[in-house]
Parts: C-alpha cells; structure tokens; sequence
C-alpha cells in the first residue's frame, strides 16, 4: 500500500488517542531526525485547520496528540451523554496560575501571593497531575518546591510555559497615567 | 451598612480588600488604605455577628489592620520616627500585596478562557489494539506511583461509560440471535484463536446481551461454524473454516 | 468556527474511537436523513484513501468506524518495543487499577471494566506478585477472585489501601463541597 511519512505518523497518533506520542517517540519509529518530524508535524498541524476536518493536532512541550474541535462536542451530546467537562475553582485556578508563572515555588511562596493556606488545595493537585513536586529549596527547613506538569499544558492549551500570557505589568504604566492625570 | 455578599465567595483576605475597593470606587493605584482598612474592619465584624464562621486567614488580617490603626491613633512622640516607619511600610506592603494578587487573578481570567476552550475538546481513547500488543510486553520496568494508579481508574471509567452509552442503545432494540451472531463473526475476525466465552462477550455490559451471546455461539456450535475445547476451567473457540453459511 | 458536515462526522468518529457509531446514532446526531449522511460517508471514505492519510473508514453492519491502516502496525509495535513508555505499563497500570479500588475482583468484572481480555496481564502481574488469588466468588461458576499483595503496596509507596487517592466521582462531590465551603 502507499504510503507517506505524514500518514504512517497520523496513523501513530491516531492509534495512541489521548496518551499521544512525544516528538523523540515519533522520531524514532520513522527513524528520522526529529526536526524533520517536527516540520512534517506542524504541516500537518495546519493541513487540519481545513473546515472540513474534525479534530486537530495539539501540540504541549514536545508531546502531540489529536482532539476533536470544539463544536463537535454538542453533537456527540445529541446521541451519547458525555461525562461532565472537569471544572476547577477559582482557588485551584490562582494557586495553578502562580506556580505556573512562579514554579518552581515553595507552598510558603504561594500562601504569601494568595494570602490563604493551600497545603490541601497542593494535594488535590497532584492528586489530578497537574502539579507535581520538583525536589527542594536550598533554603531554611528546605522545603519542597512545585512546578506544573505536561497534563497542566495540555489542560490549558498551551504549547510550552512560554505562551503564558504575561503577567499585567501595570505598577509603571498606571502609574504614569496617574501622574499624568494628576 | 449591608452586604450582598458572603464571606465564602472569597478566596481569602485579599480577595476580600480587591472586593471591597472595587464595590468602593477606591484606586488601587493611589490606595487610601485607611478606608480600606476601615471597610475591611467593618466587613469581618457584620461577618461575626452574622454568626457566619470567619476563616482563620481573615482574622489573622484583621488582627494586624487593627494594630496598623491603634498605633496611628496613639500620640505620636516626635523624637521617635519609628512609628511613622512602621506605618509607612505596612501601608506600602499591604498595596504591593493587593496588586501582586491583582495580577494572578487577572491572568487567571484568560486561564479560565483557554481552559473552558480545551475542555471542550475530546481527545480519543487508546486503541484497544495497542493495549493488547503492550499486554506482550514485559512488565519489568513497571514505574509509578498512586496518581499513576487513578489515572489509569479514571481512563478505564471514562471507556467504561462510553461503551455503556453506546451499548444502551444497542441493547435497546433487542438484538436478536441472528444479528449476534453476525456481531460476533466480526469481533471473531480480530481475535486471535483459540478465544474464550468471555472474549465474546467482552462488549456486553448486559446480562441480557451476555444471554443473546450464549445462544449465538450455541447456534454456531450447531452449524459448525465454531469448534471448541475444554481447558483449565474455561471454554475455548476456534474458527472451524466452514463459513457457516448453508447455501 | 467553520465547519461542514463532514467535519462533525469525521469528528463524531474520531472521538467514538474503535466503538464506531451506527448510521442511525451519526444521522440523529447531525439531524439529517440516513441516506444523506450515508452518502457523505461514502465520500470521505474516499478522501480516506489518499496515500498521505494514516487510518480509513471502515463499515460494517452500517456500523462506521476509524481503524488506522495496516502498515501503522509495526510502527507502533516499534514505538511499544524501543521507548519503554507510559504507554507500554498503561495495560499493567489499569489492571492493577481495577483489582485495587474494586478488589475482591474476577477477571469478568475487570474485563468488563476494560473493556479487554486481560488473562495474560493477570498472569504476568501474579508471576511479579503485585496481584494474587483470593478464593473464589460465590456467583455461577465460581470464578477465581483477584486482589492486590504487599509488593504492591509496596511498590505505589502506600501503607493501605485507604491511602488511594478518591474516586474520580468521589472527588466531583468532594469538589462542590468544598467550593461551598471555602
């Protein structure tokens, strides 16, 4: 049967669903370089873009897998109830967005920003794999240190920490239209 | 004074002061922190007589607002500028708290957008497939902890309820034997022989349907499309190579 | 978004995996007559066989469903045997998952569960002593019932099984209490 490179990595992604493949897995399996593979995969990336297709390549810190686009969603319901959407506080939502930008960060550094205990909230999670520990700080009592996992970049649609939106820089801006203002 | 509001819509003391300086036209940017401090003061009070349990957070803040604002109240002795630093500097860091957290819950906002975008996409379960060819491999290298263990539950549950769904509606029009068994000449194109019972009915997720099975697989004893043996408890089939088919 | 009926379709399939779903359920979930969506079917199991494509449609019994093309096969099996992944334990990892929060268990019940015949793995993950016998079920048959062992304890670093993290369901309800309490 014909073949091309493009198809036999479709097919791997397809085949692995929501465990996806890793850039170096796919490299390997095509035994070709990985910026090769790389290319080929963000061609295709695009190639789904197409309004005909129904899923999409998702791309997080080296790690690709397909997922359905978001409208496909309320047909699906039509036919089938589909387990309800994971939902995250607004407490998870903060403490989750100051590691983030923070990590890796002790629970003290986070308490400081949010002003509240989180050491149950940390559990949970970890326990949900969005967080996970990333040894300890040199410091006093050297206390364990966080940083966010690859489940969290997927969670959240984001290709690698870098593609954070950056936090509001307003403490010169606002001020010196304060000052104009004043 | 009246509240709209209760004390657990807030994630913490300086939830609450965002809150307030909101709801009271204040500028964070040019914080008169008296008020605030007044306002918070008042908000924790209604809270307690209200008899609503206050997290230990906010009174933990109150307890320093209050001394904050006792110490202004005391005559100030000029020879010592103590007080006035200890003043200022409570004054500058409860701002630089306020806008530090400012930050975080205005970027948690576009989180929120992204993540709602995300959860609305579904990605596929692993073939099947791919879990029996890994069922051949070898299992020493197995690592993991517990959160390895509920992911995998989790996985299994998420399969486990799309197959029930699809299978309610199946099950719903009453299979009857004969398309069973045309059900069951497919599921037997892909396993590898000889197979058992319970590979037959591994999709059943009803006893009704595990019956329906039974009498299927009986018929193509009958008719000798299927052979089968008896081993370790368990009943195995094979594929006999006649199609099964009478004309 | 843009999107086409294709695109729905496509998208439907791709998320109902090796299940498939039955003209019936894709007309109901596009609301258009069986013969129409049938016909589309028919055309994009066209578009499918493109050389650049990695899995095809495939119909039977007016059941549709996405199956990678046979020469992804040995590309996985090389992924599987080269890169000692996540994925290669996922099969272990489940099982074990099952016998821990379900345990006394027959293999039927984890099976059913799965959705996978899992003999060999049982097998196997008695020779490592993660798994053992634990008599047998009073129900027809008298089949064997399977629980956890020590080592596995062990191995998950736990002291009982108390210690297991919750329930997925478990921790939805937890979640809103939790919520209306903070």
């Amino acid at each position: 049967m014909a073949m091309t490179i493009e198809a036999v990595l479709e097919g791997i992604l397809f085949v692995f669903g929501d465990e996806g493949a890793s850039l170096a897995q796919l490299s390997d399996a095509v035994n070709l370089p990985s910026e090769t593979v790389k290319e080929i995969l963000d061609d295709m990336a695009n190639t789904y873009k197409d309004e005909k297709r129904g899923f999409e390549l998702s791309v997080f810190n080296n790690s690709y897998k397909f997922i359905s686009k978001p409208f496909v969603r309320e047909y699906i319901q039509r036919i089938l109830t589909l387990s309800k959407t994971r939902t995250l506080s607004q407490s998870a939502l903060e403490t989750l967005a100051i590691i983030a930008y923070k990590q890796p960060v002790t629970r003290i550094e986070i308490e400081e920003i949010r002003g509240v205990g989180c050491d149950m909230m940390l559990k949970k999670l970890m326990a949900q794999d969005l967080v996970r520990e990333a040894g300890r700080a040199e410091s006093a009592g050297r206390p364990i240190l966080y940083e966010i996992t690859n489940e969290f970049l997927d969670l959240f649609k984001l290709i690698s920490l870098d593609e954070l939106p950056h936090l509001p820089q307003y403490e010169e801006t606002q001020m010196s239209e304060q000052q104009l203002f004043e | 004074m009246s509240f709209t509001v209760n004390s657990t819509v807030f994630e913490g003391p300086l939830d609450l002061m965002l809150h307030l300086i909101k709801e009271k036209k204040l500028d964070l940017f040019a914080l008169d922190v008296d008020v605030l401090i007044d306002q918070y003061i008042a908000f924790v009070h209604t809270m307690e007589k209200m008899h609503l349990e206050v997290a230990s957070e906010f009174l933990v803040e109150l307890a320093s607002l209050t001394e904050y604002k006792s110490r202004k109240c005391l005559p100030r002795d000029e020879s010592n500028l103590d007080a006035e630093e200890y003043q200022k500097d409570t004054r500058e860091e409860l701002v630089r708290r306020l806008i530090e957290y400012q930050k975080f819950k205005e970027v948690t906002e576009t989180l929120q957008i992204r993540f709602e975008e995300r959860s609305m996409q579904i990605a596929k379960p692993i073939d099947r497939e791919v879990l029996r060819m890994a069922e051949e491999e070898n299992l020493n290298f197995l690592q993991a902890d517990s959160y390895d263990l509920i992911k995998a539950m989790k996985r299994c549950l998420q399969r486990f309820h799309t197959v029930s769904n699809t299978e309610v509606r199946i099950t719903q029009r009453e299979l009857s034997i004969d398309q069973r068994t045309n059900q069951l000449r497919s599921i037997i194109e892909h396993l590898p022989e000889p197979f058992s019972f319970s590979d037959l009915t591994a999709d059943c997720l009803e006893v009704h349907l595990v019956i329906v099975t039974f009498l299927a697989v009986l018929d193509m004893l009958r008719i000798q499309e299927l052979i089968f043996t008896i081993e370790d408890d368990e009943i195995w089939f094979r594929r006999s190579g006649y199609d099964g088919y009478d004309d």
